[in-house]
């Protein structure tokens, strides 16, 4: 640290500290060069340089001055308000400052990590400190304002996220609405058989905690429902939620699944969407026999007294007294109050006819690996047994890694899971058949507790591996019922084409297809493939940036069932955190009108979106309602006779910016 | 007290090439869009041109027109507003007003002989920076290209030195 | 019995209305007379520039300038005038802005020159004579007064103490910032002699105005039949009367012509255009690029609307000079 | 300061890994991942020394030079297929191989003789079989129909119909020629070529290594296009199509331009009543790779022959982006010897041997080279009783005339 450039030794003055950030500001920006303009400009009464601001010593340092030196304005240049303007606005309010006397320069995010000329850079330093100088002169004191966490938290998707997210809010006492879109909870976890690298069934782990959320006292499920609104914002969501008739009651169903023996359709006809439509079911049917609720549904597409109104209604007759059958029952509009909001809406699987050369829906014996998670599965439609569609016993199956992942012409990024559940599906087939298993790799992927262990197991059990990206699928010419897969293997440097009976695509991950209409409604945005931003991608993984949303599991990005239980933990902390606190702190951000100055033009009132905006009936002058204002600042440049002001973002206060960024010309 | 123009020999200018033109660029970006691209687009260690100064607001509806005439006035050569895809703005409906007010801006800019490429307006998301990146280096390379708007300067010149008809 | 204050008006380049407007005082001027010693007043009585000239720095107490600043002697007289001035009041909204001939600056010297003694239908020059500081004729060399590119308020001349706003102010404008002037107390230097709220509030078809306006056409005032009770933005009249500065008991609104911004923006307003432009524009009826587009053309003219009084006042002065040619406003 | 994104390099060099760093596809380069798809999918990638993803391999261990001195890249078809499928997005067809193929005939101890004749014959005659430019029009003479030849009668015209070499020259590709001006006449177009004054467009020429003379035929077509006044260009041939897409832009080619194929397809409501005759055929279509692959016209050929009455339409086990190619382009369509003294399969047969496995009658393609190779490849494989060779054009004539 250099000594201060205390020049202007007067109390009421400026500081000004530069922060190295390590290396990370001072290998590009001059911060000794900084620092002693810093001093030269207006009002700085002390500048200085620090390694990292943001420690303990840094922020002393700060305090000090303004006791010592008596300062009463900050400038802080270093990383991006989002991180540290808090950790700032606390450091300057301990020693007695109020919290918004400091201005926070962005000298890293905006200019050392994205400049490599010293010069410039340096001098976008200056400037930008100048600005910030003349800004922070004229800043008022305020105060956070302080609003209330309802306690009631909202968790939206009932996978393994979902679930384990609801499970620990509602252990910990607060009552959770949990929101399914399906006729049951359990999601993809629940169509797996065995889970990598342990080997656990996956319903084994799975049945007990979702039958513990069916049971649990502080958790309101509603499956076949969908959020279609969300209001208000931190601490008190109001959120309208849409249930679609699933025309059994559920209260009155007992699951003894009798109407589907009863059903007029002796035999099931209908493609099961939990068996990926590899087996059938009736019209009238329970998606598996550990589903919860454990209830009953009639699917309106294919149930004959939809489509006719003609039916014997066997499935009625023999309910009988139980009465749970209502094929009027009508759609239901809840509203809700909440305080958080979990999101845990998962993944869809990336669609394998988008590349066509792999011959998915032209080749039968081309399978997704979610199809075949139900063809290994004992509860699935083949029983466990591993049979190709024509009834044979696949004597070599070929499994094509990064279908839909790492590739330019689909999504650029590593879907995480594939290799593993691609080496678990080789093993799991070593196991319950003769059949020959060769894995397609590119990159073999195993960073994880116990993965590289698995990979060497299945090794050892004989599966081939071929280093090599698959780039044509399609039937032997000397053999029709065979497929030839076609690849390079790039370690031995030769082309080989594999005669297989099947052909196994691991299929990546992909965000819903309604991701982006989910994000609109819930008010937070997506990262560039579609997934669920988080707020930083490290310190804040399962935060968003609308406060009180968090995130869980494969809705923000591809990962495991570890992973996924842990973020939903993390998220379900996050949530207990506030709502333990009580209330959440806001910023100040809102504008107000000046009232003697307003001339009643009524300009301001249609451009409000949150209706915060009246006209005071006797007084005739516009009224901004506090608490319903979000600090947007639209109205404020939209008066025209500069009568409404918004609270750290003043007109003087932009104009000083303005000024201060372009005053040495 | 006047603030001195930092002691550096300009923006850029390094010794082996001749010193050319650096637009002195002032940006207002929304907090939740645009400025978070940015900060996007310094953890992934992106480069772009540094003649851009960004100025943080909660969403570009708060742009008053007067800062935009206030930067061109005190010496910017160009004028970036970036703010969340329609639709997709924090406050619901902010960048609308937004939009219009270019619109409008952009019309009476024309009118006052200043070169439509100096005033831009970009949606642009957190998650996308490189967009930010291109936008911020194709205004740059545009308004380089323009040359310098010496408003100002210009016209205080011409008052002093007028030769009077 | 104390000395009388001294007092002096001048007139700059503006139409004089101003000037009329102290004589409109009506009986009131003698009051004014009858306060004050006026000791320079050109328009109105004999003096000559070496009276001025002859008299101490410092000795009169206010000077009244009306008109903008265009040429080199009315810069001059402008530095005179300040130095014999205790204070010196910007008269008018040329004097304050710029007023409407600072409309000016939306051209430069030579395509003015042109329009006016060249092109113009009624223009008989055959030897293309243009106004130039020496002239000489038949042996005889005068000079004239020097014509600047630009239209300058008074304030961007030499430093102006107060500002009293319109075109022109109105009596009662005048009257009551001559009362506040010789009374005791001074308002903070710089102060409009005005109040500080939006024509808005004085307008009597203010609540005429719906709470939500959103606009879909501008239209000109006649193209409309205008009803006489109805807020003239809620017809589609482009009012400057939320971005202006109150006090003129709105004389247009009530002649049922909207306001055309003549008192200029608020305090805290720097630029009446941008704030009227923000205002409007938020108002429009649509989310698409087009149809946005398609509104705004609607206003042909946006600078000579929004900034018909304060064109050389506002924040970007002029129109950008670069020796092009400049071409007005076609209006549709 | 970010460099202005250029799709090629500037002109010939020597490739490096410094200098592919001067564009961003170049730069592209040092991402693949060694995955071998790209010499998986080559329809030659198991005869060549160095497929392309051992290539790529040597260039980012500047190993080049063994990669430029031998005759690998001579096996490259610029059939798109190792582009296509890239995971890594890295445009071997139209930027690398190019590139390094141009290296290739610079370092190449002997250029094979057949490939030389071409592409002299190209720059003294403008096409590469040699014929003379005088008689480029020559079809035009015997077909049953007036066509207005723009040097003769320079009026303006609506659509300047590009024909392309082998559509001039080849005996069968004259007969697609005259196809394609009844169709045109039929649909009232007006239209005109420019007999004498047209040269090949060159895009083979560019793929094959040659890319300076793809640029003297790129300015003296320009000249040309420039002499007269028409709305817009239609061409029979997908290669030439191609090249005025992409590599003319630089020369500022800006006018509407459309593909025979799919500009027909636009004006199918006007065609279809035309289409009388019932056809009793099995048709199978073949892609053109540049027309397809690079182009993404897949489905507008399709609708064209869907649209003739009587024809089923099968699809081969290749089709679409997976086509396998004909063996024709980037200088493959005069290398023919060279690959049968290497012992290479025809690929034209390879196709022929898909198509005649549909059981299909006929074998439709859109593409001038198609048809001379197909129909020899199906004589060589004795499978002329079984199938012909036809171009869509032909085929919509066949019906308009009733003759089927």
């Amino acid at each position: 640290m250099d000594p201060a450039n205390t020049n202007k030794a007067s109390t009421g003055g400026t500081g000004v500290y530069v922060c190295h950030c390590g290396t990370n500001i001072a290998g590009i920006v001059d911060v000794h060069v900084v620092v002693e303009y810093a001093a030269t400009l207006p009002s700085v009464a002390i500048a200085r340089d620090y390694k990292y601001l943001c420690s303990t010593p840094g922020q002393e340092l700060i305090k000090q001055d303004i006791h010592e030196h008596g300062i009463d304005r900050v400038v802080v240049a270093a990383c991006s308000p989002c991180l540290h303007e808090k950790t700032f606005r606390k450091a300057i309010a301990d020693a007695g400052l109020n919290p918004y006397f400091v201005q926070i320069v962005n000298l890293r995010e905006h200019d050392s990590w994205v400049h490599t000329d010293h010069t410039a850079a340096t001098q976008k330093a200056m400037d930008l400190i100048r600005a910030a100088v003349r800004r922070v002169r004229i800043h008022k004191p305020l105060n956070p304002k302080r609003v209330s966490v309802h306690p009631d938290v909202l968790v939206v998707g009932g996978g393994i996220a979902g679930i384990h997210a609801a499970l620990t809010l509602a252990d910990a006492g607060k009552h959770v609405y949990l929101v399914e879109r399906d006729a049951t909870i359990g999601g993809h976890m629940a169509m797996f058989d065995k889970t990598f690298p342990t080997l656990d069934c996956a319903a084994c782990i799975l049945t007990p905690k979702m039958t513990a959320v069916q049971a649990h006292p502080k958790i309101t499920l509603w499956t076949l429902s969908e959020v279609t609104q969300v209001d208000g914002y931190v601490g008190n969501y109001k959120v309208t939620v849409k249930r679609k008739p699933r025309f059994v009651l559920e209260d009155a169903c007992v699951g003894c699944m009798e109407c589907i023996e009863a059903c007029v359709y002796k035999q099931a006809k209908v493609p099961d969407e939990f068996n990926m439509y590899l087996g059938k079911r009736k019209p009238i049917y329970i998606p598996f026999p550990q589903a919860v609720p454990q209830v009953v549904v009639i699917d309106p597409e294919t149930c004959i007294e939809f489509k006719s109104g003609k039916c014997k209604k066997t499935c009625v007759e023999v309910c009988a007294d139980r009465k749970a059958i209502d094929f009027h029952q009508p759609e239901k509009i809840e509203t809700i109050d909440v305080g958080t909001i979990i999101l845990a809406t998962g993944f869809y699987t990336f669609n394998a006819k988008r590349i066509p050369y792999y011959g998915y829906g032209t080749y039968p014996n081309v399978y997704t690996a979610l199809e075949v998670e139900r063809l290994v599965n004992s509860a699935g439609p083949t029983g466990g047994e591993i049979v190709l569609r024509d009834g044979r016993r696949p004597k070599a199956v070929g499994i094509v890694h990064c279908v839909g992942s790492r590739d330019e012409n689909t999504n650029r990024y590593c879907s995480r899971v594939c290799c593993m559940y691609s080496l678990k599906l080789a093993h799991l087939i070593k196991e319950r058949s003769e059949a020959e298993v060769f894995n397609f790799y590119i990159d073999m992927r195993t960073p994880g507790k116990g993965f590289e262990e698995f990979y060497n197991r299945v090794a050892e059990e004989g599966t081939h591996f071929i280093r090599g990206r698959v780039a044509d699928i399609y039937p032997d010419p000397q053999d029709q019922g065979r497929l030839l897969m076609c690849a390079e293997d790039t370690l031995m440097g030769v082309i080989c084409k594999v005669p297989v009976d099947m052909v196994i695509l691991a299929t990546g991950l992909e965000p819903q297809p309604d991701a982006q209409e989910i994000r609109r409604r819930f008010h937070i945005t997506c990262s560039m493939e579609g997934f669920f931003l988080e707020r930083h991608p490290k310190l804040a993984p399962v935060s968003t940036f609308t406060d009180g949303v968090f995130l869980a599991g494969c809705c923000q990005g591809p990962k495991d069932i570890p992973d996924t239980v842990a973020q939903a933990g993390a998220a379900a902390a996050e949530a207990l955190a506030l709502i333990d606190a009580g209330y959440v702190e806001q910023e100040p951000y809102t504008a107000s009108v000046l009232e003697e100055e307003c001339s009643g033009c009524k300009t301001c009132i249609p451009i409000c979106p949150y209706q915060a905006i009246t006209l005071l009936e006797d007084k005739k002058k516009a009224n901004i309602n506090e608490v319903l204002c979000k600090g947007c600042g639209t109205c404020v440049a939209a008066c025209p006779s500069g009568s409404i002001q918004q609270n750290f973002f003043e007109d003087q206060e932009i104009f000083a910016e303005i000024e201060g960024l372009l005053s040495y010309a | 007290m006047p603030e001195a123009k930092p002691n550096s020999s300009g923006a850029a200018a390094s010794a082996t090439e001749a010193p050319r033109f650096e637009p002195r660029i002032i940006a207002f970006f929304c907090n939740w869009c645009t400025y978070l691209a940015a900060d996007l687009a310094g953890t992934s260690r992106m480069k772009y041109a540094p003649n851009v100064r960004v100025i943080r607001i909660m969403c570009s509806g708060r742009v008053d027109p007067q800062f935009v005439l206030d930067a061109f006035a005190q010496g910017a050569d160009g004028v970036l507003i970036g703010g969340c895809h329609p639709g997709d703005c924090h406050y619901q409906e902010g960048n609308y007003k937004t939009l219009r007010r270019y619109l409008l801006l952009k019309r009476l800019l024309q009118q006052m002989g200043i070169e439509e490429e100096r005033l831009r307006l970009e949606w642009i998301s957190a998650s996308e920076a490189d967009r930010l990146r291109n936008a911020m280096n194709d205004m740059v390379e545009k308004v380089r290209a323009l040359g310098p708007l010496h408003l100002r300067s210009a016209e205080e010149e011409v008052f002093a030195e007028e030769v009077v008809v | 019995m104390a000395e009388k204050p001294k007092v002096a008006f001048y007139w700059c380049a503006s139409c004089g209305g101003c000037e009329e407007a102290v004589v409109d005082l009506a009986e009131a001027i003698l009051d004014v007379i009858a306060a004050v010693e006026i000791v320079f007043w050109p328009v109105a009585m004999d003096f000559k520039r070496k009276d001025l000239e002859a008299m101490p720095d410092g000795s009169i107490s206010a000077t009244f300038l009306n008109g903008a600043i265009r040429t080199t002697e009315q810069a001059e007289m402008a530095h005179l005038l300040r130095g014999k001035s205790k204070l010196l009041v910007a008269l008018g909204s040329c004097s304050h802005l710029g007023g409407i001939p600072g409309l000016a600056n939306l051209f430069d010297r030579e395509s003015l020159f042109k329009a006016v003694y060249l092109e113009s239908p009624s223009t008989v020059n055959f030897e293309a004579t243009l106004p130039t500081a020496r002239h000489k004729d038949d042996g005889h060399e005068v000079e004239l007064p020097g014509f600047y590119n630009t239209v300058r308020p008074l304030d961007q001349v030499v430093d102006v103490d107060y500002y009293i706003p319109g075109c022109p102010p109105t009596p009662r404008i005048f009257r009551t910032a001559l009362q506040t002037l010789l009374g005791g107390e001074l308002p903070p230097k710089g102060s409009v002699l005005a109040p500080d709220r939006a024509l808005c509030d004085e307008c009597p078809r203010r609540d005429t105005k719906p709470e939500h306006l959103s606009i879909t056409e501008f239209k000109r005032p006649q193209q409309v039949l205008i009803d006489e009770e109805k807020c003239l933005l809620a017809q589609g009249l482009l009012c400057m009367g939320p971005a202006t500065r109150g006090g003129c008991e709105a004389l247009c609104i009530n002649g049922n012509m909207p306001c055309t911004g003549c008192c200029g923006p608020t305090s805290r307003v720097r630029d009446q255009g941008g704030k009227i432009l923000s205002s409007l524009a938020s108002l429009v009826d649509s989310k698409e690029d087009a149809e946005i587009d398609r509104i705004l053309a609607t206003i042909p003219d946006p600078v000579g609307s929004f900034y018909r009084y304060s064109l050389p006042g506002s924040l970007l002065r002029r129109k950008k000079l670069d020796g092009a040619s400049v071409q007005a406003p076609t209006p549709t | 300061m970010a460099t202005v994104a250029s799709p090629h390099p500037p002109g010939a060099f020597e490739i490096t890994l410094e200098n592919l760093f001067s564009f961003p596809q170049g730069r592209r380069v040092l991402t693949c991942l060694q995955c071998g798809t790209c010499t998986a999918t080559c329809p030659y990638g198991v005869g060549m020394q160095y497929p392309p993803r051992r290539i790529i391999g040597m260039l980012r261990t500047g190993q080049l030079e063994k990669v430029l001195t031998s005759d690998s890249l001579l096996s490259c078809v610029a059939c798109y297929a190792c582009t296509a499928k890239c995971p890594r997005g890295i445009e071997l067809t139209t930027v690398l191989l190019p590139l390094l193929k141009e290296q290739m005939l610079l370092s190449l101890p002997e250029v094979p003789s057949e490939l030389q004749r071409a592409l002299e014959n190209m720059l003294r005659y403008g096409n590469p079989m040699g014929e003379s430019p005088r008689k480029r029009a020559a079809w035009a003479k015997t077909s049953s129909i007036p066509i207005r030849i723009l040097p003769e009668d320079p009026r303006t015209t609506d659509v300047l119909w590009f024909v392309e070499c082998y559509t001039s020259y080849h005996p069968r590709g004259q007969d697609t020629a005259r196809a394609t001006a009844k169709i045109f006449q039929a649909l009232g177009i007006d239209f005109a070529i420019l007999g004498n004054e047209e040269k090949c467009a060159g895009e083979c020429v560019r793929l094959s290594g040659e890319p300076g003379l793809h640029n003297t035929l790129m300015e003296y077509n320009m000249q040309v296009f420039r002499k007269y006044k028409f709305n817009s260009i239609v061409t029979s041939c997908p290669h030439a199509y191609d090249a005025f897409r992409y590599s003319y832009r630089t020369a500022g080619f800006d006018y509407e331009l459309r593909l025979a194929t799919t500009f027909l397809a636009q004006h199918l409501e006007a065609l279809r009543p035309m289409l009388r005759g019932k056809a009793g055929y099995t048709v199978t279509y073949h892609d053109s790779c540049c027309m397809g692959r690079h182009n993404g016209f897949y489905e507008e050929p399709r609708t064209l022959l869907q649209a003739i009455p009587g024809i089923k339409l099968v699809e081969m086990t290749h089709n679409r982006v997976n086509t396998i190619c004909c063996g024709g382009g980037g200088g493959g369509m005069w290398l023919d010897t060279y690959y049968k003294a290497k012992g290479y399969e025809r690929l034209s047969e390879r196709r022929v041997k898909e198509a005649v496995a549909t059981g299909a009658d006929v074998l439709a393609v859109a593409c001038p080279y198609e048809i001379s190779r197909f129909e020899d490849a199906v004589k060589v494989l004795g499978y002329d009783k079984r199938m012909i060779v036809r171009d869509i054009t032909e085929l919509l004539v066949e019906s308009m005339e009733g003759e089927i």
